[in-house]
């Protein structure tokens, strides 16, 4: 096998993990197993994949609620994660964080905010403290296009131009914001506004496939290691509702045609063969990790007031 | 489940819920001048903020009904803008903790317009704000600021309790309130039928008895004025104790009489509120008590509010956070009856009716 | 006379009033007669100016704690605004307002924020009002070069534009925040910033010359009212301390020279015989604000709590 | 003017003013760790934050002590993520008022991180926010939000209200305390020289007797701590009263057994803060006590705050808006004596001998 062939792989099998995770989430909800808002990254897994794989383990991310992905792509440990979902002792944060706030700290995943946009600063608060310990260490934001639009946005990319931060803006365009597209929030250009603030960008349209987006971010790692911030913006597609799990074409906000045009390039549908290779071992993982989740005791009043400080 | 705001007898009633309240009255705001409009994230999307907006932009068009970019404090400050050149907006936040991104536009600028300019402005606008609750909402998106926007002055806050206060308030607020309003409502009250009646006399723009008793005072706030009449319905079945609950409904601007002259005849009292208790409206309660009369209370209160940490999402840890049912009751006996009351408590944990069956949307 | 040099000349008038107004505050600022911080506009008041004379009455403006100038040239009336500086009943506000929070809604002054930035999202707000109503009326937001750091900006830039909104932002570019230099601040170019929100600008560099300011407001104003907003950015110099009334060249965080050298266009320094032709009845003017403001009544009890909602 | 903070006999003193205090802990914090950096508007200028800054970017490098745009949201947030990599960052805003701009950030995520993360992060840092007062300050430039932040656990809040607190504590906070910490410094208090104990015991991070008494206990904060102990000392001199002065010094974990000691002691009570009564500080203060014991209070408390409006600017208002002394002694003089104590009070109405010559700088 070549290395772009074993790399493909490598890539297809933690985005097909992440697909299956999120698969098995779906399945237990009806339960009401996980008590917790879910917001899901199927469709957009590629994003992080390629992008993490891109990272060094000592790297930090900050992400948002929709970050079953990017915990599990920077290598997040799968049955705390169900455990969290869960709500028990076992998992990542003792069933306080649930879904919408996985860390993963000692691979780098610094939190995940669910108020838009807060964790923006975060990377470029962390990205100085680096740069002022002559660190190569970078850190990354990731965050959605709605994002963008937040005022600590603009204080943000000022900030980390001003300053050269090593920090990464990584945007996942999926073209919404809840039920609202684009065209209906945004007057600006994303890579022009940012070029603005002297931030080199790039835009990749094909974020489906996760060697491209590894690729992309390698550059722009390189570039932000070597001292200035980089925005990546990259276009992506949310299959399921915004929160849930649940479909939501027939509310008729967007078009189900485009969401198919975006899955006929989807590796994890299109590459069957890989995928009925796969499964049968990653389905195996999942279900242990939920295993450990039945099984964790949940959590009493002994944990209510701990660690509020 | 029915629950009658008032103790007036209403000539005629309905079933509203409490979506349906906030609908009736965003509709009837509308059409009452052209100057009033609602902007905020989703306002004229499908959800329509929990079906409280649903099918207004159409029905008004796309300039009274409008979504907004992810911009809290830029949207507050068009609000005021517009409602400084004669307009009433009405600006929405589907969870209360985002009004913090627009602290300073109703702190430094909403709250003081009128004054700081020695009344040659006025700011009237309507800030609706929904307080999460249940399913793992976690601790950025459960937050209930009402002791915080009620310690400024310039600043009008309510937290209706049920859709007669909706029904009946709302409209003295909408383009009517000389000032800026905030009005905090609670996400599991919006699937709740109550029983409305539209004549009779109105719930005011401050504090009202919903449930008359003589053994101990119940002051409560949003959704805890529904758990304290569950709880005073339930120590008069067991025990016969006539729990009297005053819902404080306007918080900035109390009916402290009330609260006082209750306590004056009963001499015990419950504080339920839907936040933290501490620099909270508990003690908010306890001052104007000792200011006017420190021997009033013949034991210590009891209160209820969350725990003193973040909002945890497991709901092992949830159903402690919250005060249950179970401890609503209990505070309500153990006043009157001291803590070897004796009497069995309910055993369910959850809340209400709609609160077990809560699981969205969001 | 031309109508150029009437022009020249009543905008001088108003210039000259104003600089003068802010030389009697320097007076009588010893006397503690103005118990307020006060920050002068002296070196910026063709900026005020130039661009009020462009408006209409009946559009509105919303300026910031540096806003003796815009409140003047707007049209406040001068008794009133000693008053207020005097925190006096006969001040516009009651002397609840003082230096910092000139209004003169009557025409159109609706108001002043001493917080930086906080009143740009204000005047989008009255702008898109206006537009609702189909009304020709415009709305006008004066800022410094540093409110454009603060991220209501942004949001307020990107609503504006996305809906058109008959919207003037005005800067006054002194180049300066308190005592921090612009290129510290901010990586953009204020233009090519704006212009990525496809907002329409155009920067003046003789903000010394309040026909030059009048001629690109009436521009821009034109193109406003035709329904969309526009950034004017107009390059000004502080010549006095950020606050207070004192020059604070010998600390060193400025150069004299610079605006000795912005002082050779000044027009109210060069132009002598204009000054001294009409100094005379412009201090009589002042003379009568200041006597009006002396003999003014004190605020007392009864005005405490009025007006708090 | 001096104060000894303390009632221990400290063994030695010195002078040193408030803002002597800050620059001598910020330059001890630097000092202390590298990890240690100070950012914020004019940190590094000429004027630095009154004095509590200057010459620190000099001796540290423009890299630990460096000025940013204006962007309080953006720096907030900056700190936290320096925090979360282990960096101790120090962010100032000249006014507190100002701090609502980073509501969010403070609100959302500084107080919540440890929490909401089960424990697997901290975020120490230090947010120093200064009220200011006098002048014309007006209703934006004048605000005290300690019940505001205080409201929210994960939040440490502390007003130190002398030169001693700060030695004393901003050591045991800057890179020590696990928790973000919110300092509330009072811009009158800057000009103020105290006299300082570098041994003896230490102030801690809670409450404190700044003086004993018996006969009244005065509960006060931040700069009404002077302004209390300054009545104090009037009310012993003219009538013989032995006033107990207790700096609550710490709002967001008070010694509220101090309080509850003192007031079952004196069985009366002042409380003076420095910002508005209504859902504040006096309330929480009113609530421990009935929580404890509703018996203890044998009059109704007094209490001094800002009057319930935005503040004026004009010095006619402002010194009606704010208690002055004549109000403090006499609240005092009331407790103990009833209304017709027939004692003179002090004639002048300014609060302290910084305040009258108070002009800035801004
Ligand atoms: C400050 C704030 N405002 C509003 C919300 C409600 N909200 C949650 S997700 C979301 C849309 C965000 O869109 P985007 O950034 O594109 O991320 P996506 O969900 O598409 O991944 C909104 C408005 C929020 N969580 N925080
Ligand atoms: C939100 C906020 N942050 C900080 C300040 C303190 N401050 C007052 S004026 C000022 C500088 C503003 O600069 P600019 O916008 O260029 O206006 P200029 O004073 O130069 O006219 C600052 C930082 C403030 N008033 N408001
Ligand atoms: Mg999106
Ligand atoms: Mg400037």
């Amino acid at each position: 096998m070549s290395s772009r062939d074993e790399l493909y792989r490598r890539l297809f099998r933690t985005a097909l993990l992440i697909r299956l995770v999120e698969q098995r989430i779906i399945e237990l909800y009806p339960s009401d197993k996980i008590q917790s808002p879910v917001h899901l990254s199927i469709g957009q897994e590629a994003v992080a994949v390629g992008a993490c794989d891109a990272l060094r383990k000592d790297d930090v991310v900050f992400a948002t609620y929709r970050s079953h992905a990017f915990y599990i792509a920077k290598g997040g440990r799968l049955d705390a994660m169900f455990a969290e979902l869960y709500g028990r002792m076992g998992g990542v944060s003792k069933g306080k964080a649930g879904s919408m706030h996985l860390s993963a700290p000692e691979v780098g995943l610094m939190g995940s905010s669910a108020v838009v946009a807060s964790a923006i600063p975060h990377a470029v608060g962390a990205a100085l403290a680096f740069k002022r310990r002559k660190s190569s260490r970078i850190a990354v934001t990731v965050f959605g296009d709605g994002a963008t639009e937040e005022g600590v946005y603009h204080e943000s990319l000022n900030f980390a131009a001003l300053t050269k931060a090593p920090v990464l803006f990584l945007c996942e365009d999926n073209g919404l914001a809840v039920h609202s597209h684009r065209h209906i929030r945004q007057s600006y250009g994303l890579l022009q506004h940012a070029a603005s603030y002297g931030i080199a960008t790039r835009r990749l349209d094909e974020g489906w496939d996760a060697v491209a987006v590894r690729e992309a971010t390698v550059e722009a790692v390189e570039r932000v290691r070597a001292g200035e911030p980089f925005l990546l913006e990259i276009a992506t597609a949310r299959y399921k509702e915004h929160v849930g799990v649940g479909e939501d074409f027939h509310f008729g906000y967007r078009a189900q045609a485009d969401i198919d045009r975006w899955k006929r390039h989807d590796p994890l549908i299109q590459d069957r063969q890989l995928v009925e290779a796969l499964t049968p071992e990653v389905e195996r993982e999942i279900a242990q990790a939920v295993a450990f989740a039945e099984s964790s005791p949940t959590p009493g009043r002994a944990e209510l007031l701990t660690d509020v400080l | 489940m029915n629950v009658t705001a008032t103790k007036q007898k209403p000539t005629a009633t309905r079933v509203l819920s409490y979506a349906g309240a906030l609908l009736e009255t965003m509709d009837a705001g509308l059409a009452s001048s052209p100057n009033v409009f609602i902007m905020g994230q989703g306002v004229d999307d499908f959800k329509g903020i929990f079906g409280s907006t649903t099918g207004l932009a159409e029905k008004y068009g796309a300039d009274r009904v409008f979504d907004v970019p992810l911009m809290e404090e830029g949207m507050t400050g068009a609000a005021i803008g517009a409602a400084l050149v004669g307009d009433y907006p009405i600006t929405t936040h589907i969870r209360a903790d985002f009004a913090f991104l627009a602290m300073n536009q109703i702190i430094n600028l909403a709250s003081k317009y009128s004054y700081m300019f020695g009344g040659l402005m006025r700011c009237p606008m309507l800030i609706r704000v929904v307080v999460g609750r249940s399913w793992g909402q976690g601790a950025q998106h459960s937050q209930s600021p009402q002791a915080t926007f009620a310690h400024y002055p310039g600043l009008t806050v309510v937290m209706p309790a049920t859709s007669q206060a909706i029904v009946d308030m709302y409209p003295q607020i909408i383009n009517k309130h000389p000032g800026p309003v905030i009005s905090i409502e609670h996400r599991l009250l919006y699937n709740l039928d109550f029983s409305v009646a539209d004549s009779g006399s109105k719930i005011p723009l401050t504090s009202y008895v919903a449930r008359p008793g003589k053994d101990v005072t119940v002051v409560a706030t949003s959704v805890m004025v529904i758990e304290a009449l569950r709880a005073a319905q339930y120590a008069e079945d067991k025990a016969g104790i006539q729990a009297e609950v005053i819902d404080l409904n306007s918080i900035s601007d109390p009916d402290w009489d009330l609260v006082v002259d209750s306590v004056r005849k009963t001499g015990r009292l419950v504080i339920a509120d839907t936040s933290w208790l501490e620099y909270g409206l508990a003690g908010e309660v306890c001052r104007q008590l000792v200011m006017r009369d420190p021997g009033l209370l013949r034991v210590p209160p009891a209160m209820l509010g969350m725990a003193k940490a973040p909002c945890p999402t497991a709901k092992s840890l949830e159903d402690l956070y919250y005060p249950s049912q179970h401890e609503t009751v209990d505070a309500i006996l153990t006043q009157v009856k001291g803590q070897e009351h004796g009497i069995p408590l309910p055993t369910e944990r959850s809340m209400t009716e709609g609160y077990k069956r809560f699981r969205g949307p969001f």
